[in-house]
């Protein structure tokens, strides 16, 4: 095609994304491009990520709990000028039940009455046995869209702003089906195709490279959205996305080598915050001698954490001796005994093993990178030093190492967990008993009774406790052994505007724009922390929303 | 002044096996329009003594020692690169004696004929190909125009041999290098292309070296016969005198060795008794003395130079017996 | 003809009459009697780039191999809080082994913690080692990685994989594509056909499915492999490098043969009745293998690139064992605007240059030595 | 006369000519050898002569098997060779000698003079190796080389040299008959009348038979007792030696005798020679009748068209088994 | 001619068949499916993607269907026929290579379709590098043979090979955008993007052309037939262009089929670093995304470029050396 402009503002996603189609998304790429182009009923406060108004300008929530009804924002627009109705959203969350649409995600719907049912019940066919009508979703009007729940769900306003849980354009669909009826599915996601209700429209895609979001005029805060152009690029190697970003040919990315760490966090471009992810080895509690707690717990207490965050990660992660990574809001997380390499000696004489003698080698598993290896290394040195234990590592191929996972044919493995919202629960429920993602063959009745019941409590007080005493179950049980907690690894233009580093890592483009010098000076003059001054990026005479600038106007 | 002067001419090759000295002080001077015969045994160095001319020993590993070929009073071992390009294939061509490896297996006739003659004779291509066709025709090749597009392996030895006479021939040089050129012709073809040198030479006045084996062409061809063993002339002289009075004991041999249409078929050939001397490891006298059968104790001590012949001042011969050898009749 | 003869002269009917035979049976032993690969050795010998290359690359086979002996610090022995550092010319110092082991004593736990699994042979050498330099080990002379590990050690320990690697490809581009390439070109008709499709087809399919659906079924069947064939993933990795290795090479000498089974010396052989192997053998092979002697030169480097860019996805060796290629993925970081970490690069660079250069300048002596025609030249 | 070893029956080898196939994509066939047939008997030298490119060497070629025939029969003591599978051919190959024309192209460049002899010998398990090395040396010597080259490569002798090697080779395994393909045309005099004598001592001795292919006709007149002549593919005439060299019947063979040189320059300026009109035609496109019509110089003689359209068979003519192809009157 | 092409072509139909039925079997059998992801999802929902793709299918049917000389299934592979009504995927032997399970987005023939003719530009500005700098340094070489600038060629040359691209990328990267700006550091779109990638790409292959060429033509140049050159008086230049320059090609010709495929599929590296969306890197990451149909696309791709360029390569050791006939293969 005809060679594009460069864009306002461009960021790095780190990959291709997979697809543009919400009901369909699985990953964090995704997330950040389709924050951009659609807006669910609420949208995230960029800093605390609290949920506001998005389509939905209001909403309540009755007695119980159980019923959310959404008021829809009159001046919501389609990209195609299109006003956009609770009609939209439902047939939105019907596609994304339906499992035809064979959505990921759609279990963050099974909140909603009937829809786990309806989802999973299908015939011969792969149709719904169910009628959608058995769900609890459904329309009063245009502008009213009611939610009835099976059980008291405090987060589900807030996934209500989650990206799966964006809407789609019917008219988008359908005309595609018409026109294309054997290749609808692909054509109507085409850039020039998709209908989008967010702050940017898509101009055009190429794969593995970029795509170039435009403003879309449509809609109802146009008036304060400030960058014209995005591009969103699919750098994979971190060297070069770091190399693009040092040439000013991106304004941010999303990570950085641990190896450049060292010399990043000098700059005042590079402020990680923590972020809500936990490192943390599986242990296959189905294969002796793991399934002796003594065991696992020795290993626990040999793991070089300190040493692995500060020496190998480098960026300010925090050792972990628990499963909720810190920042959840009134939740202080249980914690598992730290590093005692006597005891650990005792614990695994006391399990048969005096001095390591006659324990099998242990296998680390891990999938291929740099850092993983790092730490697998680390680690088996120091189970080898500390517990004459043999440690080999094995390092496996994406996904045969999934599979390695799920089908627990591995000694320990290496694991991460991002969460999906600011809740232990996101956390903790992983590992009930038979959960798809405990993978580690573990289950404790207690621990599975104290999650439900969490479920089942209104009183958040006592929910978080439920879910700190399961945590603690977890920690002394330990079929996972954490290492360390998660930290954001953005590289940031220092002239970027509107933009927060927050636990989610979520980020808002609608909120972006370019500071001026005088802005700069000032935004330094506060922040800096005796970092070294940058290149900033970015137009001096800065990029602001035309509110903004009818605003500086009246000033 | 003549037209070629090679002077002590020497070539020597460093092999595993020890020196092997293929020319070895080699002199004779050559006027325009004259022919001259080079015969000698196999291996005695008449193709490296042609190469030393052109300045083509292959080195490493042959090496030129010492002498100087003088062509019309220019030293080509002394020449500059450039100088020698000009002479060469201009001046001086030279037919090779292996036609199949010594044409190029990638490249049409046409095209190798015709780069000499784009080259030297500045002509077009398209004069080139009419020239070279004429010049197949010459050498009597049916079709000259078809060969031309044809690549050497799809012509016969005969052919391509000829293929390589035509291109010595192409430039009409001054002096013509002829290493065994009609080794692989029957005998119509190889009187067809002797008649064209001659014709040449009556033409251009050109001088000719005549490597061969068949004493017969060289009986028809050459004015003069050097007869070379060992890396050393022999004997020279007139074809004439010398055919018939050789006064060297190996020219005698080789002589009487020569099959003729006339002699008794049933016959063994004579030949000359014993194996060639071995390069590499000459013997201190007279490299022919251990196969010679008029050998003297002096033979084997010095080395005989080739000296000019008393009754005959046109002809030298290097024995120290020429005088005393019988009468050839005698034999 | 003379009994005498009769007995000497082979199972001769003719009497050629060079009857002398003590004097021949003199001759026979004044001259020098050799083959072409006597010659050729000697010709290489004389080719004084080309021997050094031989003496350098045996020395670095040897060092390589005698790794264990040398004092070298361990090459997994991690000081993640030093981190990367240049090269420092520090003498060294009697740390070995303290620095990874928990014991003090040179014990088989000991040192398994500060290599990996060794052979039995490794652990004696390490032994010795100990017996000749005690604890002495040798400074960070080339500088450290981004884990601390020392990186002369590496090299050296790592050179021990490439060297097989190159050995392996190398074994199977003889022992498969020589034989395999020139019976398909000396068969001709169909044979060849059918051979040289089979060569397509294995050449169509990308070698990533097989490496990955090899590692996979070796992920399976590891117990067995390991414990019942001695088979790791390491050996797999080997075979199959070689498997798909040998298909050039088959190609090439598919092609020489072809141009050469039609020359006049073959067709001489075959009217000498020599059979199809006899002429594969004695005529075509030594007239390759020139040409094979310079694709094995191209050879071993592009299959150490190969593993290296295996290591580049996690297909290859796996930590803590070194290979080159391992180390050139970790040096990738290494060269950035912020900061150059030179040391990670330049010494692999040298490494891998100049033993690569000395296999290059042998693989043009061998060559050269191979053909006799060459002799005397440079 | 003794038995025939060697049958040729109406010998024919074509050569595919399309080959250079994108540019002309029509089949053409050269036909290189086309109908010839001889006999040779144990004890004899047949000599084939014959302008160069007439199929000399490829009628050679075909007899020891390297090209198939395309048509015709090869027999040898009564077995038909031109249908043999290689390893039918192996009980031959000690029987079957070939001398190959080029003496560069027939030595493998990385083999010493003592392996290229001793291969023979290896191939048929003759002796011990030691024994074969010495047999080589006395082989060497026979063809008069010195014995010491046994360790030097082809490319470090002389084209002389090189051929002689080759005949040494054909020697080695003393076959009964040797196709001999101008074994000598590279060798000076000396060397040839030794290898000559030697050729003619061997064939008296163990009742050998050659063909022997040459340009030379003095030294066919020396070896041979029955001559043919080849002409582009076909044999003109064949007669006894001394019939031919004395009575030539074909005007081909009148032309060769007269073009033949000789070493006394006195006779030499004085020789006759008929010179042949025109030029040599080419084996792609033969003339037709007697394809050597244009350029016959006593084609007058022969009334009408008759040469240009009948081709001439092969019959006797004049005295004893002479035969010729040729429309003339005897 | 005709009939040879046809030969080939035959031969190509056989060989693809094979590749393909190889490839599939191989890639089904390998661990992991294509949407595996990190975090497992309820068993239904990986039923209902499994059963959208016909995953749950045994595998001869998902061959059969995926080749479409069948339509095993009136919903197609897009599914939902209901509401389409309509043969969705043709198969194969349609030129449908069906839709990616990667980029989800886009079907296999638009991947190819965007990606290749990028593939096809940075190999050609490779291409045309690697044989001009290859075969002049051979040239320079092999007629300068051990001297001084024979051995630093050789070396460059080895160092070419030995070390790994990313290697050189990074330090090319390091000098020329960063300490002396000249180059952008990664994209693609101008020229001026093209020259780094292309080089970096480019230099294994001038190596290899290099040392090719240089062997080449040192055989060559031993031929006897140069010395006849020389005697006609050529220049130096003359004899090495005109008679030793194709013979001492040859070698070079015959490595350019594989060597075209190959800078044309195996630019993942440089792809990475330099981040041009080529074909490249596809054939390694549709193996570990397990994105079955991409990756049986690109082999189908690669199998035909082998099999075509291969072609175009014996077509033109025809033209350079005479002897070789095309009825010989
Ligand atoms: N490249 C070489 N290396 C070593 N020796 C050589 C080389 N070329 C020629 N010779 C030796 O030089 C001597 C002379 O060879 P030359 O080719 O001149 O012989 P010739 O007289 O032409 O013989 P012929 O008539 O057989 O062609 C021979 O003994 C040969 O062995
Ligand atoms: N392999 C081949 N393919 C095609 N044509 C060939 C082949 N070999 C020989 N010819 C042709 O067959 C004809 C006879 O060739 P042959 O070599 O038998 O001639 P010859 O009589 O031996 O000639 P010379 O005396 O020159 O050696 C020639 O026209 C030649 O071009
Ligand atoms: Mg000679
Ligand atoms: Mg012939």
């Amino acid at each position: 095609g005809a060679r594009l402009e460069p864009a306002d503002f461009t960021f790095n996603n780190g990959t291709e994304v997979s697809t543009l189609d919400p009901a369909t998304v699985t990953g964090v790429p995704e997330g950040r491009v389709l924050r951009a182009i659609f807006e669910g009923l609420v949208v995230k406060d960029p800093l605390t990520l609290a949920p506001q108004p998005g389509m939905a300008a209001s909403w309540e929530v009755s007695e119980d709990g159980l019923t959310y009804t959404f008021h829809m924002r009159e001046d919501a627009r389609w990209s195609d000028g299109h006003p956009v109705t609770s009609e939209d959203f439902f047939y939105s969350f019907e596609r994304f039940l339906n499992p035809g649409t064979a959505a990921y995600y759609a279990y963050q719907l099974w909140y909603v009455r009937g829809a786990r049912a309806y989802t999973k019940e299908v015939d011969e066919d792969g149709a719904p046995i169910n009628d959608f009508s058995t769900v609890g979703i459904h329309t009063e009007g245009p502008g009213t869209l009611v939610i009835e729940l099976e059980a008291p769900t405090p987060f589900f306003v807030d996934l209500m702003g989650f990206y799966p849980l964006f809407p789609v354009s019917r008219r988008n669909i359908e005309s595609a089906q018409e026109l294309w009826p054997d290749s609808w599915e692909i054509r109507w996601l085409r850039a020039e195709n998709i209908v989008t209700n967010g702050p940017y429209r898509v101009l055009h895609r190429r794969v593995n490279d970029r795509i170039r979001l435009v403003k879309n005029e449509t809609y109802w805060d146009a008036d304060n959205v400030a960058l014209n152009t995005i591009d969103v690029l699919a750098i994979e190697q971190d060297a070069t996305m770091l190399n693009v970003y040092l040439t000013g040919g991106a304004d941010l990315i999303d990570r950085v080598n641990t190896n450049v760490v060292r010399e990043m966090m000098e700059r005042e471009d590079f402020t990680p915050v923590p972020y809500l992810g936990t490192y943390f080895y599986r242990v296959n509690t189905t294969k002796p001698p793991y399934d002796d707690v003594r065991v696992r717990e020795a290993l626990s207490l040999t793991i070089p954490r300190a040493q692995i965050a500060t020496d190998i990660m480098k960026m300010g992660q925090v050792p972990a001796y628990g499963l909720v990574p810190p920042g959840m809001p009134g939740y202080t997380s249980a914690e598992c005994r730290k590093e005692d390499t006597e005891r650990a000696r005792a614990l695994l004489e006391e399990a048969g093993f005096p001095g390591g003698e006659g324990f099998p080698a242990i296998e680390i598993h891990y999938n291929t990178s740099e850092a993983h290896a790092q730490i697998a290394q680390v680690i088996a040195l120091a189970w080898q030093r500390d517990l004459g234990i043999r440690a080999k590592l094995r390092n496996e191929e994406w996904k045969v190492y999934l599979d390695t996972q799920n089908t627990l044919r591995f000694d320990v493995s290496r694991a991460a967990w991002i969460g999906d919202y600011v809740d232990p629960n996101t956390f903790s429920d992983m590992f009930v008993t038979g959960g798809e993602n405990n993978k580690t063959g573990w289950g404790h009745p207690e621990y599975d009774r104290l999650i439900t019941a969490a479920a089942a409590t209104v009183d958040p007080a006592i929910r978080l406790e439920q879910l700190r005493q399961a945590e603690e179950l977890l920690m002394k049980e330990l079929p996972i052994l954490p290492i360390y907690f998660y930290v954001t690894q953005n590289v940031v233009a220092p002239r970027l505007g509107g933009y927060y580093e927050n636990i989610q890592d979520e980020h808002f483009p609608k909120h972006w724009y370019w500071m001026d010098d005088d802005e700069l000076v000032a935004k330094r003059a506060i922040y800096t922390d005796g970092k070294s001054l940058v290149d900033p990026h970015g137009p001096a005479e800065g990029m602001y929303s035309p509110a903004e600038m009818r605003r500086r106007a009246q000033k | 002044m003549a037209l070629l002067d090679v002077n002590d001419l020497r070539v020597r090759f460093e092999t595993h096996h020890g020196t092997v000295r293929a020319v070895d002080g080699v002199s004779f001077s050559l006027d325009e329009g004259e022919t001259l015969g080079l015969v000698g045994e196999s291996g005695s160095g008449k193709s490296v003594t042609n190469l030393g001319i052109m300045g083509l020993v292959p080195s490493p590993p042959g090496v030129v020692e010492a002498g100087h070929v003088l062509l019309e009073g220019r030293d080509l071992v002394q020449m500059s690169d450039a100088q020698l390009r000009s002479v060469r294939g201009n001046e001086v061509s030279m037919i090779f004696q292996d036609p199949m490896t010594s044409l190029n297996p990638l490249l049409t006739v046409e095209r190798q004929l015709t780069e000499v003659l784009e080259l030297h004779r500045n002509m077009t291509r398209a004069e080139a190909r009419r020239a070279a066709a004429k010049g197949l025709d010459e050498v009597g090749i049916p079709e000259p125009e078809r060969r031309l597009e044809q690549y050497p392996h799809e012509l016969s030895g005969g052919m391509r041999q000829r293929v390589m006479i035509a291109m010595g021939l192409l430039c009409e040089p001054k002096l013509l290098l002829a290493d065994e050129p009609t080794t692989a012709l029957d005998v119509t073809i190889q009187a067809q292309i002797l008649e064209l040198m001659k014709d040449l030479q009556e033409r251009r006045g050109t001088a000719i070296i005549l490597v061969t084996h068949d004493l017969g062409v060289v009986a028809g061809m050459a004015d003069r016969v050097h007869v070379m063993y060992a890396g050393r002339l022999v004997e020279t002289g007139p074809i004439g005198s010398l055919f018939k009075d050789p006064r060297h004991p190996y020219t005698r041999g080789l002589l009487q060795s020569v099959p003729r249409l006339t002699g008794d078929p049933d016959v063994p050939l004579s030949s000359i008794p014993g194996q060639p001397p071995d390069l590499a490891a000459l013997p201190p006298g007279c490299s022919f003395a251990p196969r010679c059968s008029f050998v003297q104790p002096t033979c084997e001590l010095d080395r005989p130079d080739l000296a000019r012949l008393p009754s005959d001042e046109a002809r030298s011969s290097a024995c120290f017996e020429n005088e005393n050898l019988p009468a050839k009749a005698d034999q | 003809m003379s009994s005498s003869n009769a007995k000497k002269g082979a199972d001769t009917r003719w009497d050629l009459g060079g009857g002398d035979m003590d004097r021949l049976l003199a001759e026979a032993k004044a001259s020098k009697g050799e083959s072409l690969w006597n010659d050729s050795l000697r010709r290489l010998k004389a080719n004084r780039p080309a021997w050094w290359s031989l003496r350098f690359l045996g020395l670095f086979a040897l060092m390589s191999i005698l790794a264990p002996l040398l004092p070298l610090r361990s090459p997994v022995a991690v000081n993640t809080a030093s981190g990367a550092q240049a090269p420092a010319l520090v003498w060294g110092d009697g740390q070995y082994m303290a620095d990874v082991a928990a014991g003090d004593d040179i014990t088989e736990r000991n040192i398994q913690d500060s290599y990996w699994e060794l052979s039995a042979l490794d652990k004696t050498l390490i032994h010795a080692r100990v017996g000749i330099f005690g604890r002495w080990q040798t400074g960070h002379w080339l500088g450290t990685d981004h884990l601390g590990r020392d990186l002369l050690s590496r090299l050296i320990w790592g050179s021990r994989t490439s060297i097989l690697v190159a050995l392996a490809a190398t074994f199977c581009s003889l022992l498969i594509g020589v034989v395999y390439g020139a019976f398909s070109g000396l068969s001709g008709g169909r044979v060849d056909n059918l051979m040289m499709r089979v060569v397509d087809v294995l050449y169509s399919i990308p070698f990533i499915f097989v490496v990955i659906f090899l590692i996979t079924l070796i992920g399976d069947y590891r117990m067995l492999l390991e414990e019942k064939m001695g088979l790791d993933r390491e050996k797999v990795f080997y075979l199959v490098i070689g498997a798909i290795y040998w298909l050039t090479m088959a190609r090439v000498v598919r092609g020489q043969v072809l141009s050469l089974k039609n020359s006049e010396f073959v067709e001489a052989s075959r009217v000498l009745g020599a059979s199809t192997a006899r002429i594969l053998f004695q005529h075509i092979v030594p007239n390759v293998l020139s040409i094979v002697v310079v694709y094995l030169t191209l050879t071993i480097p592009s299959v150490m690139l190969f593993e290296a860019f295996l290591s580049f996805l996690g297909l290859g060796i796996e930590p803590p064992k070194v290979s080159w290629g391992t180390i050139a993925v970790e040096a990738t970081s290494a060269i950035n605007p912020l900061r150059l970490f030179w040391w990670m690069v330049v010494f692999l660079a040298m490494a891998m240059g100049s033993a690569l250069l000395a296999l290059n300048i042998l693989g043009d002596g061998l060559r050269d030595a191979l053909d006799p025609r060459m002799r005397g030249k440079d | 006369m003794s038995e025939a070893i060697l049958e040729v029956r109406d010998l024919s080898k074509h050569f595919p000519m399309g080959k250079s196939g994108w540019r002309n994509s029509q089949q053409t066939w050269l036909k290189a050898v086309d109908g010839v047939s001889f006999d040779l008997h144990r004890g004899q030298t047949l000599g084939l002569v014959g302008e160069s490119g007439c199929g000399k060497s490829t009628c050679a070629r075909t007899i020891v098997g390297l090209y198939p025939p395309t048509s015709g029969s090869i027999r040898f003591e009564g077995n038909d060779l031109g249908s043999l599978s290689a390893r039918g051919w192996a009980p031959y190959r000690r029987k079957i000698q070939m001398i190959f024309q080029d003496p560069f192209a027939s030595l493998d460049p990385r083999q010493t003079v003592g392996s290229i002899l001793t291969e023979p010998m290896a191939i048929h398990k003759l002796g011990k190796p030691r024994e074969r090395r010495l047999r080589s040396m006395q082989l060497l010597e026979a063809v008069g080389l010195n014995p010491r080259h046994l360790y030097r490569y082809p490319h470090e002798f002389s084209g002389g040299q090189r051929q002689r090697i080759g005949i040494a080779r054909a020697l080695a395994l003393e076959p009964e008959v040797i196709i001999c393909d101008e074994p000598v045309s590279a060798l000076d005099v000396s060397i040839q009348a030794q290898v000559i004598n030697l050729l003619g001592e061997l064939q008296e001795r163990f009742n050998l038979a050659y063909l022997f292919i040459a340009h030379d006709l003095a030294v066919v007149r020396h070896i041979c007792q029955r001559v043919a002549v080849m002409y582009l593919g076909r044999v003109v005439e064949v007669a006894d030696r001394d019939t031919l060299f004395a009575n030539p019947s074909h005007p081909y063979t009148r032309s060769l005798l007269s073009a033949v040189p000789d070493v006394d320059p006195e006779v030499e300026s004085v020789r006759q020679r008929i010179v042949l009109r025109g030029d040599v035609p080419s084996p792609l496109t033969p003339p037709s009748g007697c394809t050597f019509h244009p350029r016959c110089p006593e084609r007058e003689q022969v009334p009408g068209d008759r040469c240009s359209v009948e081709v001439p068979l092969l019959q006797g003519s004049g005295s004893g088994d002479q035969q010729r192809t040729c429309h003339l009157d005897t | 001619m005709t009939r040879f092409l046809l030969r080939r072509l035959l031969w190509f139909a056989i060989t693809m068949f094979v590749v393909m039925s190889v490839s599939f079997v191989l890639m089904r059998s390998v661990k992991g499916g294509p949407f595996d992801q990190d975090r497992n999802v309820e068993p239904a929902i990986e039923q209902n993607l499994k059963k959208k793709y016909h995953l749950d299918w045994p595998m001869w049917k998902q061959f059969l269907h995926y080749v479409g000389p069948l339509n095993l299934d009136e919903r197609g592979l897009f599914g939902e026929g209901e509401k389409s009504g309509e043969k969705a995927f043709g198969g194969v032997l349609s030129g449908d290579f069906g839709p990616s399970f990667r980029y989800r987005d886009y079907t296999v023939n638009d991947i190819i379709g965007q990606s290749l003719p990028i593939s096809a530009l940075l190999g050609t500005v490779a291409m045309m590098w690697a044989l001009a700098l290859g075969i002049s340094t051979g040239i320079a070489s092999a007629l300068r043979r051990g001297s001084g600038l024979d051995l630093a060629m050789r070396l460059a040359a080895t160092a070419g090979i030995a070390l790994p691209n990313f290697v050189i990328a990074g330090f090319l990267i390091v000098c020329f955008v960063f300490l002396i700006p000249l180059f952008p550091v990664a994209g693609w779109g101008s020229i001026r993007t093209m020259i780094l990638p292309g080089f970096c790409l480019g230099l294994v292959f001038a190596a290899y052309i290099s040392r090719l060429t240089r062997t080449g033509m040192l055989e060559a140049l031993s031929q006897e037939h140069i010395r006849t050159a020389h005697a006609k008086g050529l220049s130096p230049g003359t004899v090495v262009m005109r008679h030793a320059l194709k013979g001492g090609l040859l070698p070079v010709v015959s490595y350019l089929g594989p060597a075209t495929a190959g800078i044309l599929t195996g630019s993942l590296v440089i792809e990475r670093i330099f981040f041009i969306p080529g074909t490249g890197s596809h054939f390694v990451n549709s193996a570990i995304n397990r994105d079955y149909t991409l990756a049986m696309g690109v082999t189908i791709l690669y199998t035909v470029l082998v099999y075509s360029l291969n072609l175009v390569v014996d077509l033109i050791y025809t033209l350079l050396d005479p002897r070789i006939a095309l009825e010989d293969e």
